[in-house]
Formats: structure tokens, C-alpha cells, sequence
């Protein structure tokens, strides 16, 4: 291209005028796609607000089958991450790279924790047969009454799958912006990988919030 | 990039304190028993959460107002698609019009029926000591 | 006029709501006709009124690009049509789903791929619904299995028979006759041969009818009553008597290997009697004929032993000549 | 001749693997409809299948399982690899960019992606065919699509995954046309085929997700047995049939604003004419595309939904048809003291006017709730919604591809023979699905692959013209197609209809690599021939 400015960052793509066209297009770009994401949640939502209307007394039941401390282990965690995400952008705006990719780290390994406790959670009801679907078989003294229970389990693995898949393609995404930060490749004068990936994993933490009384603190 | 807000350390310390106080407050009152106010307490405690890790944590408070658009748009098809599904599904046999088309025939899935009575570890029980263990559970 | 051009875009009325739907239909039509004309007469007089004719030079076109009034119009004429057509809709639909009190109660079974009728006095028919004339009937659907939908055009009523669920459609027959019955949701390999007939009878005849449900065939001879199942039970649905596959094998293919192997498709085979056409017709599934799906659904409940008989001795008399 | 030697986006860079790693919005563009083209072919070969089927009523050609695998696949290719991806794909994705005045699209390597992305579904599609087909209609209503033996499950995977390139080309798209824009081209004066495009993206990027889960689900019922759309396991099929109508009804927008964008480009240029009402234009797309949402359950009409919602559901249909009807009035309007040329692209348009305002009217008919209790599930549906897609969606997309072809590929077909092709286009079309009209009036219902003796006759009618459509759209094809064969080369500086958008006046034909050799600068809007004169600089 002729009109190429041989003195722009290399960072800046050609069809970009400047790096504030190309830092503001993919912000926008980005909650763009956050909507898809939310919707793509929607529809599950819209399937628990469904059944939990058609069956109440089943849903504030199975519920008591949940571990609420998990959760709130879970909840907390999450928005732990959460913070240190958000205070890894604040670092490399700062231009402090070492704090940056500590808090990184740090967003990491809650995230592990998070799928560790999750991982907890689902190999006990496993084994005690909250299944979903046809795979249901507890039948336990407080669950023998349920109407139709397995719908809950469904509805609950799904959810909390689906947020959990997103949880673990979000450590992939941390665990390369570790690597592009210690290599020197995100400075406070280009850091927009790390803007959207914060926002995605915010977007992870927000979803949790509406998870967690929804399946765990039935009234 | 230097022209982009940074929101002070202070500012993200302050909305996480508040986030995990309010994860504190929503358990608490879910052993509340306030009837149907259960639920919406509970949403109200969510939103306002989730309103603090979208206008701090996601800086959609300093960002261009079109990012916030977006969003918002996302809540509204969300809220569109709720609201109208809800239309058909608490309305059937309303009018109080031909109540059979209210609920299903057969309230229990069939599975049901074959599935061995199991004690609190999953475990397959007796189905004819029913009564003892229900009672072994008492003490 | 009008008469000539609803026969021919219509089936006959014969619910007691057919003509408002009718009217409606004609409402929308002619305010389509008139719309329509406008923009096909617009569109052709502006093309060829402004059109650009050889050998003329281009020069700048007007500028107008709005007017206020039209503008309004646009909005305001078809709101009016569209409110009318609302309102109309709204008050037919609601006709057709507030039942009267007095109706008939009939329960309709969809399965695939053939109708059951439950009549409120007991008694049963498949693929033939008898109702009386001038005199409410209420239809309480429901499926065995899949989707299907009940269609009966002449009443200009439908409705989605659901699994599990029931829904209800009612209509009031003003001409006696034997109508077409179609199924409208799709259900598979069998769903374009899942037709059926409504009789519409007066009154007294309905009555004499309805006692007799059931009785009518006590004195039959076996195979003439098994003729006469093959098609009430619409085993003609899906298995022919001339020998060629539908979707199941023909009955004459059947009685022709009487006393032979069948191979299944599972590799096993058995040889036809009457304990093997017995099973066959209760118990379709656990053997099924090599080359064919496994569709048919059970008659468990549905046939009495001396039908059963019936049909076995029906289908030992077939062979190339017989005409049924 | 030396002046045809330019270089140009087709032939510089060289190499296979410069097509297949491509970022050009206009190669990707290319390859959308190359490919999207084929899908039409198979899709198109599926429905005379079936046309021949139906001339007479019994099975003669083709068993039922054939016939509902036909049916299904028709759909399904139609409408998720050949309608929704090819015209924002393809004619999308070639002239957004030039029509905004930039180099590319925001995300070039996203929109690359989006392309294998949609090849990689489509593998899943040809599996099905070859393994044998799927038999439950487009729409895989529970609890047949749980219970059907056929491959639900590879074709429900390669419409999910469909989806994410559907997403993904959305977001492209918006970001492009929010951030993209050269200076000085604000928002009133893009040319209304962007506008058209971003309706179309926000429906893609707010209304596939639901798909997507929709999908999901669909397969877990299968795998899992997880109970909520199966009534056996406490499910509801009517619920299902909410979720996919939240998708499938909005995508009906998707289909039809890209052709109202073709149809609003084509009729201005070729009546030399300011487009009317603009704004009014470009306003109704945006709440075509939001009442869309809204109005899902007319497909549920006799599903046994509430009567409340059905009420709403009809109350809110008629408000899509308000709008449409302003852009149609202005369509024509825009020729009033024009200066009409009967190319090619405006034979296709004025198709387009006559067809699509039937498919319309034929939609209040359908809105009425009492009247399409009888209507629905017949051929009356069958006829209106063909009328919509085919006759609008697909007669607006062969005439936007007639107007850019010598832009997008720097060659002139044969215009004789494109107008034959047009007119037997709308003869066919009409003969095809016209006598589907009465079909349906007279109860006969769709979906069936052998039928009663009454309706016989009007049967074989729409099968005899349906051959004459399907080789006239077979003659457009070959028509334009053959010009690329022949080489049959423009002027690169040439604007053979007049056209006033960026595209036409600011880059050669076909365009550069890079879109424009210098940054462009806005002199006029795209409809002004009240203030300049663009001359027709091809001649031939």
C-alpha cells in the first residue's frame, strides 16, 4: 500500500487508520460478541424459568441436593479472579510488567480452583446418581417424592457445563496472554488482548452471579 | 494508548469488598424464608452485582456508550424471548377454556417407575424395607 | 360471482364457522387484489412512462424525494386493513375455540400412522369418525407417539395432536356427507398415507349407529370380517393384498409363503403360521422382515381375539385373483 | 489492452495458496459464491426431484422415506448453506468494504475464518447425504428428531457450527460498518445496501446464539435423554418450537433485508433517479429486523400454545407488514420521473416487486389466526414462503449479481440473453408456485410425497413450469458465468449503469487488491442524480 506509514507501530493493521480506530473496532467487536454470549445463555435461561414455573416444589427440593458451601466457595473464588484479572490491566497501563503477569498467574490459578471445586461437585453426584436425562437414578428418602427431577440435573449440567467450558477456554486464553506479557509483546501502549480477554472472563464471573442463586439459593 | 481511562487501584478494591459482601448478604438472606420475595431479593442482589462487574470490572461506566448499547440490547432480546415463551407456557388452558389442555397427561416421566429406591449414597435399597430405612433416617 | 369463485378456491362448508373464515378470506383477498394492482400498475406505468428511450441524452432527474402525505398514507391505509383483519381474526378464531356446552365428546388418537376415535358411549373406530349432524362435537387429540396434526378442511379446523398432552378442537357439521380427514404435522415415512374420512350422519342415524358400535360384526364369518378389519383398522395403510411393498409387506406376499421361512433382519428367521402373524400384529417390533424399517406400531388393545382370528383367516384366503 | 493488464484482486496475488489463505474480503467473497452457487444447484436438483415426484399423485418415481429425505435436505440446504450465508457472505462481503471506502473489513482474518468455518458444517451436511439423508424436515420438531433413526445428529452438528460462521460474519460486519467508515460518509448517506447489511448482522449476532443452543439441546435429548423437549421425559414439543421459531422466524430477516438492500441499489441506478424516501427506507429495515423477534408464534398457530399468545402473536405480525409496505410504495415512487433503463438488474427488480409484494399479501392472510388454522401446514404456506424467499430473496440476489457482476469480476455478460433468462424466471416462478396457492386453499397439505386424485391436476401444472424455472435460473448462471470464460473484458474504469456509490466511482473494475489505489474522499451521496450527471462509460 502506498499510503502505508512506515512510521506506524507494527502492531496496527493496514486497514486501520490509526491505533485508536483498531483498539476502539475491536472493543466494540468484542461486546458484540458478548451479546451473542449472553443470548446463547438466554436460551437456558428461558428453559429454567420455564420449568421452574411449571414445577416449583421439585426445583426448591432438588435444589437442597446442591452443596450451597461449594458455591459460595466457587462464588468467591470467581470474583477473586475477577479482581486480579481487572488488576492485570491496571498493571500493564502502568507499565509494570512483573505485576501484570503475577496477577495473570494469579487469575489462573483460581480459575483451576474454580474447575477443581467443580470437579468436586460433579464426581459426587456422580456416583450418587444426579444425573441428567435417563442417566437420573438417585432415588434417595429426600428425593423419592421429586416430580421429575432429572430435568433440574439436566438443566444444572448444562448450565454450569456451559460456564464451566467457558471458564476452562478462558484459562487457555490467560495461560497465552501470560506468554505474549512475559515476552514483552503487551505494553501499556498495546494491551487490547488483555482488555478483551478481561471482559470475556468478567462476562464468565457475571453469569456465575446469576448461577449461583439460581441453582444454589432456591428460597 | 496513554488517552485511555485507568480507574484508580482504590476504585477496584472497594467494588470487589463490596461483591464478595454482597455473595455474603444473597446465602444470608436465602435462609430467610420471605415467601416468593426469596427470589426476587436474590435477583435484585445478582443485578446489582453483575450492574458493578459491568460498569467497574468491564469499564463500561468510561467506554464509548455504543459498547453499553450492545449490551443492554443483549438484556432486552433476552428479556423478549422470556417474556414472550412465558405468554404460552403459564397461559395454556387460560380463558378458563378446556382445562385438560393444562397439564401433561402423565406428570411423571415412565423411567420413574423402574427405578430402584436408593439410601442418600446412590446406593440401591430394598423396595419392600422401604419403611425401615425411611425410619433408620430418623435417628 | 363470488359463489363460483369460493367453490373453486374452496372445499365445501360445512361447519357452522366455515362461511365467517370464508368471508374473511375474501376480505383480505379483494383488499390484496386492490393493492396489489396499484403496485404492479404503478411499477409498469412509472417504468415505461420515464422510461429511457434510445439515442436520449442523461440529464439530471428530479429531486423529489419524499412527500408527507403520501407518506402517511402508506402508514395509515394498511393499518386500517391490518386492524379490520386483526379484529376479524381475533373474533372468528375465538368462535372456534370457545366449545359449547352441549358437544359430543370424542377422543381422537393420532398415531403413526393412523387415527383412533374414542366414542363418549364406549366403542371405538380407526380412520372413520362418525358425527351427527347440526350437533356440537368436541375432539379431545392427543398422539401415542410423534407429532400430528388433525386437519379436517371441509370444517376449516386443525389442530396439533402432542404427546402427553391434549388439545381440543370443536366444530358443528351443518350438510351430512363423507369428508377428508388429513394429517398436516409431519410424522414420518407413513405421513402422506395417514388420511382418514369424517361421516357426517343425521342425527337419529348417529344414534342408531353409536348403539350399535361394536355389535355389528359378532355374526360375520371370519374372513369376511377380516376384509372388512384390513381396512377399518388401516392395515391398508401401510401392507398392500396385490403383493407390492408399501411400507410394510403385502398381505398376499405374506399368505403366499404360508408354511415358509421369513428371514428377519437380525439374521433369525421363523416360519409363518398363525402364531407368527399373531406376534407380528402385537408384538410388530421384536421381528421385523428383512429389508423393511421397524414402524409398526402395536395393536395390543386394539383388536379382540376373534378380530385376530379374523385377520389371520382373511389373509390365509389371499392369492393373485382375489379383489378386495 | 495494456490498461486490462492492471493489476487487480484476481489476479495479483498468484497462487493456489494466496486464494486459500486469502484475507481479501473480496476472494473470501468469491469463494462464498462459488460454493454457495453449487449448494443452490443441489438444493435446486432436490426440489425438481421432488416436483417430479408430485406430477402425479401416487409414488412413480420415488418411495416416501426418498421423498422426506428430499424434502428435508431442500431445506436445509436452501436455507443454511446456499440463502443465509450467500448473499451477506458473497455480495456482502465483496462490496461492504468498497462501499464504506475501506481497505477490508475489520477483521479479516475472522471473516477467512468464518469461511472454513461454514465449509466445515457443510462437510457435516454432505456426510448426512451420503450417510444416508435426514428425514425430519428443517425444522426437527421433537419428538420425531429424538426419535427418527435417520442422521439428525450429524446435520443438527453442521447447522451449530454453521451458526458460529453465520456469528461471526455478523460481527465482522457491524464492526465494519460503525468503525470502517471513511470520514465524511456519516450515516445518512451510505448506500442502502449497508444499511440492509447491518439489520441483517444484528439479527445474525442476537439471533443464531439461541439456534446454537437450540441445537445443542436438540442432540443432548438425543444423547442424554435430558427431558426438556421430549414429552416421554416430562418435556414439552411446543417449547421446542419456541426456541427454534426465535431463531427461524428472525432469520427470514436475514434472508429477505440483504435482497430489500439489493432491490433499494438497483432501482435508483437504473432509473437514474434519487432513491425516495430514504430514510424511511433505512428506518423500516432496522424495525423489520426488531419486529421480527417478535413475532415467532405465528408459526405456532395450531400448535396448542396458549390463546393469549396467540392473540399477541397475531396482534404483532401484522406490524412487519406496515413497513414493508412503505419500502415497496417507495421503491416505486423512486422511478417516478426517472430516467428507467430495462437492463438485466432492473428486470430482476421489478420481478422482485410483483413477486415479493404476493409473498407479502399472501403473509396477512396467514397472520389472521382464524384463517390460518386452514392454512396452515398447507400449500398455501408452501407457495408464500417460496414467494418470499425465491421470489424475493433469490430473484434480488441474481439481480444484484447481474448489477455488480462487471464491478465484482471486470467482465459483461450477455444482456439479451440475461433479460430472456429474467423474464423466464418470473414466468416459471409463477407458473411453479402460483397453482400451490389453490393447492393449498383446497386443504392439500404439505410434506406429502403421494396425494389425493382431486388435487392432480394443479399438481402437475407447478411440475410442468417448474422445469421452466429451473432451467432459466440454469441460463442465468451459464449466462454469466460464460462471460467469465470468454473473457469478455470491460474498461476497468467502467460504471456500466451509473452507478454513484464509492464502489462505482472510486475504484477500477475489477477492484485492486487493496480496494482503492488512494484513499477515497466522498464528493456526493450514492443517489444524487439531482446534482450530478455520472455518465454510462461502458459501451457495447
Amino acid at each position: 500500500m502506498s499510503d502505508h506509514n512506515p512510521n506506524a507501530p507494527s502492531h496496527l493493521k493496514h486497514y486501520f487508520h490509526d491505533v485508536n480506530q483498531q483498539y476502539e473496532t475491536s472493543k466494540f467487536a468484542m461486546w458484540a460478541f458478548i451479546l451473542t454470549e449472553v443470548l446463547t445463555f438466554a436460551g437456558l435461561f428461558v428453559a429454567y424459568i420455564v420449568y421452574r414455573s411449571w414445577y416449583p416444589d421439585m426445583f426448591v427440593d432438588a435444589h437442597k441436593l446442591l452443596d450451597v458451601n461449594k458455591g459460595l466457595t466457587n462464588t468467591i473464588v470467581l470474583i477473586t479472579s475477577s479482581l486480579t484479572m481487572a488488576l492485570a490491566i491496571w498493571a500493564i497501563q502502568k507499565n509494570n510488567k512483573k505485576l501484570s503477569v503475577f496477577m495473570l498467574v494469579a487469575t489462573f490459578i483460581f480459575a483451576l480452583a474454580f474447575l477443581g471445586i467443580k470437579y468436586l461437585e460433579y464426581s459426587h453426584k456422580f456416583e450418587v446418581g444426579q444425573l441428567p436425562g435417563l442417566y437420573y437414578s438417585y432415588m434417595g428418602p429426600d428425593a423419592m417424592h421429586l416430580n421429575n427431577p432429572h430435568i433440574f440435573f439436566s438443566i444444572y449440567f448444562i448450565m454450569t457445563g456451559l460456564h464451566g467450558l467457558h471458564v476452562a477456554i478462558g484459562m487457555g486464553l490467560i495461560a497465552w496472554l501470560i506468554y505474549s506479557t512475559q515476552k514483552g509483546n503487551l505494553t501499556s501502549e498495546y494491551y487490547t488482548p488483555m482488555e478483551m480477554i478481561g471482559i470475556f472472563w468478567h462476562l464468565v464471573d457475571l453469569i456465575w452471579i446469576y448461577l449461583f442463586p439460581l441453582f444454589y439459593l432456591i428460597g | 494508548m496513554s488517552e485511555h481511562h485507568i480507574t484508580p487501584l482504590k476504585t477496584y478494591l472497594i467494588i470487589a469488598s463490596l461483591l464478595l459482601f454482597l455473595s455474603g448478604v444473597t446465602v444470608w438472606v436465602s435462609y430467610v424464608d420471605l415467601g416468593p420475595l426469596n427470589i426476587v431479593v436474590a435477583m435484585l442482589v445478582a443485578t446489582v452485582k453483575a450492574s458493578l462487574v459491568a460498569f467497574f470490572f468491564m469499564h463500561l461506566l468510561w467506554d464509548d456508550k455504543k459498547n453499553l448499547t450492545l449490551f443492554l440490547m443483549s438484556l432486552m432480546f433476552f428479556g423478549i424471548f422470556v417474556t414472550i415463551t412465558l405468554l404460552d407456557t403459564e397461559f395454556r388452558g387460560d380463558l378458563g377454556l378446556n382445562p385438560e389442555v393444562k397439564n401433561p397427561i402423565n406428570n411423571r416421566a415412565a423411567f420413574y417407575d423402574t427405578l430402584p429406591l436408593t439410601d442418600t449414597h446412590g446406593h440401591p435399597v430394598d423396595g419392600h424395607s422401604d419403611d425401615h430405612d425411611k425410619d433408620k433416617d430418623h435417628h | 360471482m363470488l359463489d363460483r369463485l369460493a367453490e373453486y378456491l374452496f372445499p365445501k362448508q360445512v361447519s357452522t364457522y366455515a362461511s365467517d373464515i370464508d368471508s374473511l378470506f375474501f376480505f383480505i383477498f379483494y383488499a390484496s387484489v386492490v393493492l396489489f394492482v396499484i403496485v404492479v400498475f404503478g411499477m409498469l406505468y412509472f417504468s415505461i412512462r420515464y422510461r429511457h428511450r434510445a439515442g436520449e441524452d442523461l440529464k439530471l432527474t428530479s429531486s423529489k424525494d419524499h412527500s408527507s402525505l403520501l407518506e402517511s398514507l402508506f402508514f395509515i391505509i394498511p393499518l386500517i386493513l391490518v386492524s379490520i383483519t386483526f379484529v376479524w381474526g381475533i373474533r372468528s378464531y375465538l368462535q372456534m375455540v370457545i366449545v359449547p356446552d352441549d358437544a359430543i365428546e370424542i377422543k381422537v388418537t393420532g398415531q403413526s400412522w393412523f387415527w383412533t376415535f374414542d366414542y363418549p358411549d364406549g366403542g371405538t373406530t380407526l380412520n372413520e369418525l362418525v358425527v351427527p349432524s347440526n350437533k356440537p362435537v368436541k375432539l379431545v387429540l392427543s398422539s401415542k407417539d410423534v407429532l400430528h396434526s388433525f386437519f379436517i378442511p371441509v370444517m376449516r379446523s386443525k389442530m396439533d395432536c402432542l404427546p402427553n398432552r391434549y388439545n381440543v378442537m370443536w366444530f358443528d357439521s351443518t350438510k351430512e356427507g363423507v369428508y377428508d380427514i388429513f394429517c398436516t404435522e409431519y410424522c414420518g415415512t407413513g405421513h402422506s398415507n395417514m388420511g382418514a374420512k369424517v361421516i357426517v350422519m343425521k342425527a337419529a342415524q348417529y344414534d342408531e349407529w353409536a348403539s350399535e358400535l361394536g355389535s355389528e360384526d359378532d355374526d360375520l364369518p371370519l374372513d369376511e370380517l377380516g376384509a372388512k378389519l384390513y381396512t377399518k383398522k388401516a392395515c391398508n395403510t401401510c401392507h398392500t393384498l396385490d403383493g407390492s411393498a408399501l411400507v410394510g409387506p403385502s398381505y398376499l406376499q405374506t399368505s403366499q409363503m404360508w408354511g415358509q421361512e421369513r428371514v428377519f433382519d437380525d439374521g433369525s428367521s421363523s416360519v409363518i403360521d398363525d402364531n407368527y402373524v399373531r406376534s407380528s400384529i402385537l408384538e410388530p417390533m421384536t421381528q421385523i422382515v428383512a429389508g423393511y424399517q421397524g414402524v409398526m406400531p402395536t395393536y395390543q388393545g386394539l383388536l379382540s381375539d376373534r378380530e385376530l382370528d379374523a385377520l389371520i383367516a382373511f389373509l390365509k384366503t389371499l392369492n393373485e385373483d382375489s379383489q378386495i | 489492452m495494456s490498461e486490462n493488464k492492471k493489476q487487480n484482486y484476481l489476479n495479483h496475488p498468484k497462487g493456489l495458496m494466496s486464494w486459500i489463505l486469502t484475507l481479501d474480503h473480496k476472494r473470501i467473497g468469491l469463494m462464498y459464491l462459488v460454493s454457495g452457487i453449487l449448494f443452490f444447484f443441489l438444493g435446486g436438483l432436490l426440489a425438481l426431484v421432488m416436483r417430479f415426484e408430485l406430477a402425479a399423485p401416487g409414488n412413480d418415481v420415488i418411495s416416501n422415506e426418498v421423498y422426506n429425505n428430499a424434502y428435508t435436505l431442500h431445506g436445509a440446504i436452501m436455507i443454511f448453506l446456499f440463502i443465509i450465508p450467500a448473499i451477506p457472505g458473497a455480495l456482502g462481503n465483496i462490496l461492504l468494504p468498497l462501499m464504506v471506502g475501506a481497505k477490508d473489513v475489520a477483521f479479516p482474518r475472522l471473516n477467512l475464518a468464518s469461511f472454513y468455518i461454514y465449509s466445515f458444517g457443510a462437510l457435516f451436511a454432505m456426510y448426512t447425504i451420503i450417510n444416508g439423508g435426514v428425514d425430519t424436515g428443517w425444522t426437527f420438531y421433537t419428538p420425531y428428531s429424538t426419535q427418527s433413526s435417520s442422521n439428525v445428529v450429524p446435520m443438527t452438528l453442521g447447522i451449530f457450527i454453521i451458526g458460529f460462521s453465520s456469528i461471526l460474519t455478523g460481527l465482522n460486519f457491524i464492526a465494519t460498518i460503525h468503525k470502517m467508515r471513511i470520514p465524511g460518509l456519516t450515516w445518512y448517506k451510505l448506500p442502502l445496501f449497508v444499511w440492509a447489511l447491518y439489520g441483517t448482522s444484528l439479527v445474525q449476532i442476537t439471533a443464531t446464539p439461541v439456534l446454537a443452543i437450540t441445537m445443542v439441546l436438540l442432540m443432548l435429548e438425543r444423547f442424554l435423554g435430558i427431558g426438556i423437549f421430549d414429552p416421554a421425559l416430562g418435556g414439552d414439543p411446543v417449547l421446542y418450537q419456541h426456541f427454534f421459531w426465535f431463531y427461524s422466524h428472525p432469520a427470514v430477516y436475514i434472508m429477505i433485508l440483504p435482497a430489500f438492500g439489493i432491490i433499494s441499489e438497483i432501482i435508483p441506478v437504473h432509473s437514474r433517479k434519487k432513491i425516495w424516501g430514504y430514510k424511511f427506507i433505512a428506518y423500516s429495515t432496522l424495525s423489520i429486523a426488531f419486529i421480527g423477534f417478535l413475532v415467532w408464534g405465528h408459526h405456532m398457530f395450531t400448535s396448542g400454545q396458549s390463546v393469549f399468545s396467540q392473540i399477541v402473536f397475531s396482534f404483532i405480525t401484522y406490524f412487519v407488514g406496515i413497513p414493508t409496505g412503505v419500502k415497496i410504495f417507495s421503491w416505486i415512487l423512486t422511478m417516478y420521473k426517472g430516467q428507467v433503463s430495462f437492463t438485466p438488474p432492473m428486470m430482476y427488480a421489478l420481478a422482485f416487486l410483483f413477486l415479493f409484494t404476493i409473498g407479502g399479501l399472501t403473509g396477512i392472510f396467514l397472520g389472521a389466526v382464524a384463517l390460518d388454522i386452514h392454512l396452515h401446514d398447507t400449500y398455501f404456506v408452501v407457495a408464500h414462503f417460496h414467494y418470499v424467499m425465491q421470489g424475493g430473496t433469490i430473484v434480488a440476489f441474481l439481480g444484484g449479481l447481474h448489477h455488480w457482476w462487471p464491478k465484482s469480476f471486470g467482465v459483461m455478460y450477455n444482456q439479451t440473453v440475461a433479460n430472456i433468462a429474467a423474464l423466464g424466471v418470473f414466468i416459471g416462478f409463477n407458473g411453479t408456485f402460483f397453482p400451490q396457492f389453490l393447492l393449498g386453499l383446497r386443504g392439500m397439505p404439505r410434506r406429502y410425497a403421494t396425494y389425493d386424485e382431486q388435487f392432480v391436476e394443479l399438481h402437475s401444472y407447478s411440475t410442468f413450469w417448474s422445469g421452466i424455472l429451473g432451467l432459466s435460473i440454469f441460463l442465468a448462471i451459464m449466462n454469466l458465468f460464460w462471460s467469465f470464460i470468454r473473457k469478455n473484458k470491460v474498461d476497468p474504469g467502467s460504471n456500466p449503469w451509473g452507478g454513484m456509490s464509492l464502489e462505482w466511482t472510486h475504484t477500477s473494475s475489477p477492484p485492486h487488491p487493496h480496494n482503492f489505489e488512494e484513499e477515497p474522499v466522498l464528493q456526493h451521496g450514492p443517489y444524487d442524480y439531482d446534482k450530478v450527471i455520472v455518465e454510462k462509460t461502458y459501451n457495447k
